[in-house]
């Protein structure tokens, strides 16, 4: 329950012999003689792991949505599915969700066949917290955040995610990593790699 | 004659640094911004005008100390290096000689003038 | 613990003009503003209340007696906490003398609604600066504050992005400061006693953030401190009266933005016992949970170590820390999808069951790290650089503690035994097994001891929850009970289940301190007023008590070895 | 020997030191990086050549081209002076310092020392203490108060240090007799023993002096980042920041180890087994692989430094001065009068 | 020949930076000077030959010097210092004739055959036994009283300057 803690206090020899100093020395040296840990940045990058939570981006239309879900929201939002195109149904959960206002933007289009369609969804994300919480919203799986961590622009109209940005995100990532599974990493030599002493013994997985 | 060597190394270590200096004089950019020449104190207003003020040191007896100590090692010098010449007789005239200097640092010690020097009631 | 009846009730007889109201959640003892400091002072000396934990004010907006004021105090030996409120129409008498933490939340009080404490001997803000003329935190002040400054972007300028609609990017702010602001708040805090008034900070290594130091130096010696806040302050508080619940938890994200998971943790579990279904949330969610936020003080303990060292002078210690901090934000980021701002816990449960390899590779991990911990103490632990730093440096007595309201490991390396994951436990903290490290002498050194040991005793909390957890199948819940996982989460978000009305106090075993979250709900969506009770703010406040007539270079070593995180202090 | 021949020599001579600090000087901060960077486990600037062979030459041109920005408040004279007088009297020590033994080229006996004086090593002292005014300038100069503080803890350090590294330095003298540089190298020959076994107290309090003086860890407090962000060189900006360290924690350490090897590791002489005699295994080299020795043993001291400064945390002010008062300095003393005992011992 | 015109640029420079030390207003600048000054003079040593002398000024009074400059930085009060900047700066002009008047005098010693070169006795002790040694041998042995002496001398000064150095000592006066 209780532990106290405390240390011996220096004795003569280890005073006079600077045996302290030694036993840190010596755990240094040894680092030295190992080899480095770290990634080369910009020239070597890591996969992010597959929950990642970067920059949006839309699901695309492609027979794979939650059903029966995505067929209810589809029917009682009176959307037009599209294939290819984005998979929203204009719910504006997302936007509710969000703990921070006026960061989306979201309109729907109608169509001539009295359907609706998205026609406008801005996402402003220079305010963004990346928390979440609108991706947790999305009842159609169509919001999601991908892998792309490298988000710095140099102009503001750079961070502003509209619908276009938004789709072909989503395709790249439907493309590149949906079907992987659901593991707490993907790219397991380069782990080991960095975690080097640590034997991480994970279970290989085929990618699908 | 044997210093000439120094001279010249000295007349052109001067030379280097002040080519190093001017060199960064030459090379840099010349931007005038605001507050770019402010002096650096975290980057908040200063609370004094200026830094050159009476700033108390704790060791200034050390320094005393320390020229005494020189002085010492000046005569020291001499007899280290024909301490051999000398026998035992120079081995007891340094012998005393360290020995009333170690009553000075002892006498030093006692009186805590080894320590830093603070004096908050003076204030 | 709340105060239990029984104590009530003898309070009730000892001091009859008090009132007593306890129920479930929490034990209140109303009393008149004149006769407030005899019933805090009876309390604490003579019903053991010593440990000051929080006050403020709420801001009712009633014609009369306008503001109503709550303290939060705890007794250690019965661990029972009690809350003291009283009703006011703009002042209070300053409880200083009774415990010196009390100065500093009747600063922030003043700072934020404008409370006028009678005997306060330093009445300054907290956080904004001396001239500003605004107060926060009352109900009458908008959210967004009032638009008086305009800041060109550079980018408009630069780039010439000209943007539309809700994507503009607006150009008038609320009022801010300039250098002569600034100059006045400076020269406001601290009267020159000494030679020179050294600027330690905001924009310094040493000062582990944002966190503006006056350092009245007579010589390298400090002779007198002030701390000047505020330069991260974000009305988290403000924010809170304006976010439902759920919504939230993204800015505990950024409080304490080094330990995030105990925040969101500390945040969850205080609206799940408002809610009442503390009961009803999952046991996998429970040790989820558990396991992540060790894993996350054992990564922000790993900060403090890294940063302590190298303040000190040892910066490769630094690096080996942050070493093993990656491999804990790799397995962060594998399970939450964020390395910094997590956000993972949900209230009633996680956002996300475990994935595949997580348990291996914590386990992975925390075999390993107990032999790296050991390498580092070789560096440090007997070094004897570290000692003449160490020792004796930054001194805290038992009645320290209490007198300044300290808690967490500050608390625990002068020996007084004050872990809430013991006193009060919370989701999976009372079924695992660990003990908790105490100091002696109160110094640096047994600070650094004491957190050090506590990272292994971590070590040993997450080892038996990997156990527990392997035993769990994949397709036991994760939130409490509902068909629809999402569904629970948007209810809560505000779309359907309103919260009833209620207080509470709740709080976590943060690696700064204790995190508690007062919560005063009227029903419905969002909370009416949420006092968040920061350990760091506290932590901090001893500083300037430790810092008088020593050197410029232990302002670092007591600094680090309380430990502050600024967005924690300043909220 | 002709006057030309003096000159030319003295010459080469000169470009030999100049080449030291400057091109040695550039190319240990490489060294260093690399070395704290494989101890913490990073492999170090890699991009700039091969493993970053040309990153101090990236460096200097950076440090070049970057503004000279005078702080308001600042004095210029004394701003600019205190870079003189920290790089000229550092660089100066190189004077007395001898590589190698004395060699014979083109019919010329040459001693690989540019000053072979009486009292080389006093003069090494001298020039090693002159260099505190440079830093102590440049902290009252800038007129910032972290400068000033910086100034004056180095001034400390340099008050406590210069009177125990003088002491220290007594034990290896009185053992060779002689106050000349060369002189106390060929002495150690001569009785067949590096001084470092006879004055192994004297040899640990002259490395802790070497590290105060130059400002190593754990005796880096004029610029400890953590509380004085840099020291008295806060204000310094392009090659005169970058010249502050060259000198502290390159030309001085290089001087000042080379001063040690003189004194306690036998300068230029290879591997001693004491009081038996000296194993070359460099002996096909004939006089030249004493120069090779002289690298090798400061080469091995640098990296000592090194390795102690990445591994230590800092002392505080007043412990330094302390510990040099109250430990040092009585145990150099102490140390005089043990070696006035063996000294007569020896043979030389 | 050599030593001569060493003599005479170290004794001018010398003389250079005493009057700047004269007629400096500020006090690092007359630490500076001084420096300067001492170093010149170390540089006189050297030139005759007295190289240990030289040495020994150089550390000793560098040193001391070092310890000017704390003093000064720590105890001169600034703020008052410039408030009165009104510094005589002519008191320097006014000295240079006198200056002109001693170079002139030192000419004529010079042409008139007086020069150090001429004193053989040092360059054959230093040649025969180095600088040190000889200083050495005089001072242990014919010298020894006055070396003891000096030893107590200096305890004597050192209790002085931890007496007047020490700020506790003075709350009774």
């Amino acid at each position: 329950m209780i532990k106290k803690v405390f240390e011996k206090p220096l004795n003569f020899l280890e005073t006079i012999l600077f045996l302290d100093f030694i036993k840190g020395m010596s755990i240094t040296i040894r680092h030295a003689f190992t080899k480095t840990i770290t990634t080369h940045y910009p020239y070597e990058k890591l996969t992010p792991p597959k929950r990642f939570r970067g920059f949006f981006g839309h699901k695309t239309v492609n027979g794979l949505e939650p059903q029966p879900v995505f067929d209810e929201w589809v029917d009682r939002m009176k959307i037009e599915p599209r294939p290819g195109k984005s998979r929203c149904v204009v719910c504006y959960l997302c936007k509710k969700a969000c703990p921070v206002p006026d960061l989306f933007e979201i309109d729907g289009g109608k169509l001539e066949n009295g359907k609706k369609v998205v026609s406008v969804f801005n996402m402003n994300l220079m305010l963004c917290t990346f928390c979440g919480l609108c991706v947790d919203a999305c009842p159609v799986d169509c919001l999601f955040q991908s892998d792309i961590h490298e988000t710095a622009s140099f102009s503001r109209k750079d961070s502003i995610l509209n619908l276009e940005k938004l789709e072909a995100i989503g395709k790249s990532w439907q493309d590149r990593r949906e079907h992987e599974p659901d593991r707490i990493w993907i790219d397991d030599d380069a782990r080991q790699a960095l975690w080097r002493e640590n034997k991480l013994n994970l279970k290989r997985v085929e990618n699908a | 004659m044997a210093y000439i060597g120094l001279l010249s190394l000295l007349a052109v270590m001067l030379g280097l640094s002040v080519i190093l200096i001017s060199l960064n004089w030459l090379l840099g950019p010349k931007k005038k911004e605001p507050y770019k020449t402010y002096p650096y104190e975290c980057g908040v207003p200063l609370y004094d005008d200026t830094a050159q003020t009476t700033f108390h040191q704790g060791y200034y007896i050390l320094g005393l100390l320390l020229l005494l100590f020189d002085i010492e090692v000046a005569y020291l010098f001499p007899w280290a290096v024909v301490y051999n010449f000398l026998g035992v007789f120079g081995f007891i005239e340094v012998f005393l000689f360290l020995v009333i200097l170690t009553l000075g640092l002892v006498y030093a010690w006692k009186k805590e003038a080894l320590d830093w020097q603070f004096d908050l009631e003076s204030l | 613990m709340q105060a239990s009846e029984k104590t009530l009730n003898e309070i009730k007889l000892r001091i009859p003009y008090v009132e007593v109201k306890k129920d479930k959640l929490i034990s209140i003892v109303y009393v008149q503003k004149e006769l407030l400091i005899n019933t805090l002072k009876t309390i604490k000396e003579d019903f053991g209340f010593k440990l000051f934990i929080d006050h403020s004010v709420i801001d009712t907006l009633e014609a009369q007696n306008r503001f109503e004021a709550f303290y939060i105090l705890y007794n250690v030996d019965t661990k029972e906490r009690i809350v003291v409120k009283t009703k006011t129409e703009h002042s209070l008498p300053s409880i200083e003398r009774l415990w010196f933490a009390g100065k500093w939340a009747e600063r922030e009080t003043y700072d934020m609604f404008g409370i006028h404490y009678e005997g306060h001997e330093h009445l300054v803000r907290a956080f904004m600066w001396d001239t500003y003329s605004y107060f926060p935190l009352r109900k009458d002040f908008p959210l967004q504050g009032y638009e008086n400054v305009e800041l060109p972007s550079l980018n408009e300028t630069v780039f010439g992005d000209n943007l539309t609609g809700t994507m503009n990017y607006r150009r008038t702010h609320t009022y801010v400061p300039t250098l002569k602001d600034l100059e006045y708040t400076e020269k406001n805090r601290i009267k020159k006693k000494a030679q020179v008034v050294l600027n330690w900070g905001p924009l310094h290594p040493g000062t582990h953030g944002t966190m503006w130091f006056l350092f009245d130096l007579e010589g390298e010696r400090v002779v007198q401190t002030d701390v000047i806040l505020g330069q991260l302050h974000r009305g988290v508080e403000k924010l809170a009266e304006h976010e439902p619940y759920q919504q939230f938890l993204v800015y505990t994200d950024r409080m304490d933005y080094i330990s995030a998971l105990c925040s969101n943790q500390a945040w969850t579990v205080a609206v799940e016992r408002l809610l009442g279904i503390e009961d009803i949330v999952p046991l996998k969610a429970k040790y989820i949970r558990t396991m992540m936020s060790e894993l996350q003080r054992i990564n922000s303990h790993l900060l403090w170590l890294g940063t302590y060292a190298l303040d000190l002078g040892a910066l490769t210690i630094f690096l080996y820390a942050f070493k093993e901090r990656e491999k804990i934000m790799d397995i962060i980021e594998g399970i939450t999808g964020a390395r910094l701002t997590i956000s993972y816990t949900r209230i009633g449960g996680v956002r996300m069951d475990l994935p595949e390899g997580a348990l291996e590779v914590i386990e992975s991990f925390i075999k390993f790290f107990p032999k790296e911990l050991k390498d580092w103490e070789k560096i440090l632990s007997r070094n004897r650089i570290w000692l003449k730093r160490n020792k004796d440096v930054g001194v805290l007595t038992k009645e320290d503690i209490f007198f300044y309201g300290l808690t967490g490991a500050v608390a625990r390396g002068s020996g007084v035994f004050y872990d809430i994951r013991k006193l009060e436990p919370y989701d999976a903290y009372g079924m695992v097994d660990f003990d908790v490290p105490l100091g002696e002498n109160g110094d640096c050194y047994d600070r650094y001891l004491v957190r050090v040991e506590e990272m292994r005793q971590s070590v040993r909390i997450i080892e038996q929850c990997v156990q527990k957890l392997k035993t769990m199948s994949k397709n036991e819940p994760f939130m409490a009970e509902s068909q629809d996982p999402k569904k629970l989460r948007l209810t809560l978000d505000g779309i359907g289940l309103k919260v009833p009305a209620g207080e509470v106090y709740s709080s976590g075993e943060n690696p700064r301190g204790e995190l508690g979250f007062y919560i005063n709900s009227k029903g419905g969506l969002k909370p009416y007023r949420v006092k968040i009770r920061p350990g760091s703010f506290y932590n901090l406040c001893v500083y300037p008590h430790l810092m008088e007539n020593r050197y410029v270079a232990d302002a670092v070593t007591i600094l680090a070895s309380l430990d502050p995180v600024v967005g924690e202090i300043d909220r | 020997m002709s006057i030309v021949a003096l000159g030319i020599i003295i010459a080469i001579k000169v470009v030999v030191i100049l080449a030291i600090i400057l091109g040695i000087g550039a190319y240990l901060t490489l060294v260093e990086r690399k070395v704290a960077a494989h101890i913490q486990r990073r492999p170090g600037p890699m991009v700039v050549g091969w493993h970053g062979l040309l990153q101090p030459l990236a460096d200097g041109i950076k440090l070049l081209t970057k503004e000279d920005i005078l702080p308001s408040s600042a004095n210029f004279l004394l701003y600019n002076l205190a870079i003189v007088m920290a790089l000229v009297p550092a660089s100066l020590v190189f004077a007395v310092v001898p590589f190698g033994p004395e060699i014979h080229v083109f019919g010329y006996d040459i001693k690989p020392i540019l000053t072979d004086v009486n009292i080389g090593i006093i003069m090494a002292f001298a020039f090693g203490s002159l260099a505190v005014y440079g830093v102590a300038l440049s902290g009252w100069a800038s007129n910032s108060k972290y400068a000033l503080i910086g100034a004056l803890r180095k001034a400390g350090i340099i008050i406590s240090y210069e009177v125990v590294i003088t002491f220290a330095a007594l034990g290896p003298i009185m053992l060779a007799k002689s106050l000349s540089t060369y002189d106390i190298v060929m002495a150690q020959i001569h009785q067949k023993v590096w001084y470092i076994f006879l004055q192994p107290i004297s040899f640990v309090v002259f490395v802790f002096a070497l590290l105060a003086e130059t400002g190593r860890v754990p005796f880096d407090i004029q610029e400890a980042e953590a509380e004085l962000v840099t020291g008295f060189t806060v204000e310094y900006g392009g090659m005169k920041f970058g010249l502050f360290p060259l000198v502290e924690w390159y030309v001085e350490v290089l001087s000042l180890s080379s001063i040690l090897t003189v004194l306690y590791l036998g300068g230029w002489s290879p591997i001693n087994i004491p009081f038996v005699g000296f194993v070359d295994p460099f002996f096909f080299l004939g006089p030249w692989s004493g120069f090779i020795w002289f690298i090798i043993k400061v080469t091995i001291l640098f990296l000592l430094v090194l390795w102690l400064h990445w591994t230590l945390p800092r002392y505080r002010i007043d412990q330094i001065t302390t510990i040099a008062w109250k430990v040092m300095l009585p145990l150099a003393l102490f140390n005089i009068l043990i070696t006035a005992f063996i000294a007569p011992l020896l043979r030389g | 020949m050599l030593s001569q015109i060493a003599f005479y640029l170290f004794g001018s420079i010398s003389i250079i930076c005493g009057l700047g030390v004269v007629s400096a207003s500020n006090p690092i600048y007359v630490v500076l000077w001084l420096l300067g000054a001492l170093i010149a003079i170390s540089g006189i040593f050297f030139s005759a030959g007295a190289e240990l002398l030289g040495a020994l000024q150089l550390m000793v009074y560098v040193v001391a010097i070092a310890v000017f400059y704390i003093l000064i930085i720590t105890a001169v009060p600034w703020r008052k210092l410039h408030k009165n900047e009104q510094h005589n700066r002519l008191i320097g002009v006014a000295v240079l004739p006198f200056v002109a008047i001693l170079y002139v005098e030192a000419f004529i010693v010079a042409l008139s055959g007086v020069s150090l070169s001429k004193n053989k006795i040092i360059e054959t002790i230093t040649k025969n036994y180095g600088n040190a040694s000889t200083i050495g041998i005089k001072l242990f042995s014919t010298y020894f009283w006055a070396f003891e002496l000096m030893s107590v001398l200096l305890l004597i000064s050192m209790i002085g300057a931890i007496l007047l150095g020490r700020k506790e000592e003075k709350t009774y006066d």
